[in-house]
């Protein structure tokens, strides 16, 4: 499941939806804001989404890592609004048969979210602020990504 | 000619304050012609469009992608989630 | 910080312990009882440690992590006693600045923990108990190992 | 003489139903002498003395390493933890 939302991300609901007897291994990605960027103090981080269009690609997301891995519970949720330090603005969570699939799935997942979901922030600093660099987005998951 | 939606993301939303506007172009109109039309209504734009990348209908849209009625076309700066 | 208990693992207190302002990425690795092992159906697992030495090693495996990758946070708890299906039976969550170092750091050390701690587990199904073929352990941790 | 402490783990401490127990060996026995005595003691580990680890005082040990008064061995089937 996918999910953008306003509201503070938790974690603990995020791991119950992984439970499922059939699957060992669960991992779980948390990216969240950090004090500091490029040497300086940061106070807070504005996250801004084209939601309709971040929600088609967050889905297209959970699609492709499924059809990579054996994936048997999936969650991807992204904040928006203004964070917080330490406030979580992504969490990723993948449940598979086995550990490798599991890590390999999340990883793939975050990596790909920061490539191709239509997502800015903007980082307050005490004298200011600006938009994060980022990078050109690439128009579709790698769908011929080896695993 | 068709209508179409822009609607301005990010720094291109400060700079525009603009979230979104409805924007006249000709049939055949292409992504590449229309950022000649967005610099020009909205000059402040001019020197970010080179690294835009364009979405027509939340998918990203190639330079040559031609709009149709009624589509909805984002502007998108380099992106910075998670 | 370590810990080797006889307790349910509570993986929101180890996420806690990894609030951090100076880190972007936390990952958490679960590792769980699955229902099934080699097409038999599995009904509970019998984890049985030799304490003080897993203690050491566990210990070890911290060590070592912190050594191999930029840690500013991290915890490993694995659990012993009768599990029932679903149970988490380890808990490894690291918190590094960026996402890629503690994606490396937490599979090493779930890895690393499978090949050194000296932990057995006994698989009971509903028509008898088998326990786990395992592997010989490595005597210490990797230090040669490239990032 | 030394004394020192065996213990055994997993299916070794079932098959021997013991967890642990004292065993005299005489100065200079190195854990590849001590499996002869353990098989010679516990007959039924006999068939599994040839895949198991050992450690001394919490650290594996090497099957040439020369015990000493007061060492704890283990005696560890393969690992199966995590």
């Amino acid at each position: 499941m996918i999910e953008l939302t306003n509201e503070s991300i938790n974690s603990e609901a995020i791991l119950a939806k992984m439970e499922d007897h059939a699957t060992g291994g669960v991992v779980l990605f948390l990216g969240r804001v950090r004090d500091h960027a490029e040497g300086r103090q940061v106070e807070r981080m504005d996250y801004e989404a084209y939601s309709e269009m971040a929600r088609v690609k967050l889905q297209e997301i959970e699609n492709q890592t499924r059809a990579k891995w054996p994936v048997r519970k999936m969650a991807i949720v992204h904040r928006t609004g203004t964070l917080k330090l330490g406030e979580v603005s992504v969490a990723i969570a993948v449940a598979c048969g086995h550990r490798g699939e599991a890590f390999e799935a999340c990883r793939y997942a975050i990596d790909t979210l920061k490539e191709t979901v239509p997502i800015w922030k903007k980082e307050h600093f005490a004298d200011g602020a600006a938009w994060v660099k980022g990078v050109q987005p690439k128009s579709k998951c790698q769908e011929g990504d080896s695993k | 000619m068709l209508t179409i939606t822009l609607r301005f993301f990010g720094q291109l939303r400060e700079l525009t304050n603009t979230e979104e506007t409805p924007i006249q172009v000709k049939e055949g109109t292409r992504i590449e012609d229309l950022i000649w039309l967005v610099g020009e209504r909205f000059p402040v734009t001019k020197e970010h469009l080179k690294i835009v990348s364009f979405s027509i209908d939340n998918e990203y849209a190639a330079k040559d992608a031609v709009l149709r009625e009624g589509n909805v076309v984002g502007l998108l700066p380099p992106i910075s989630g998670g």
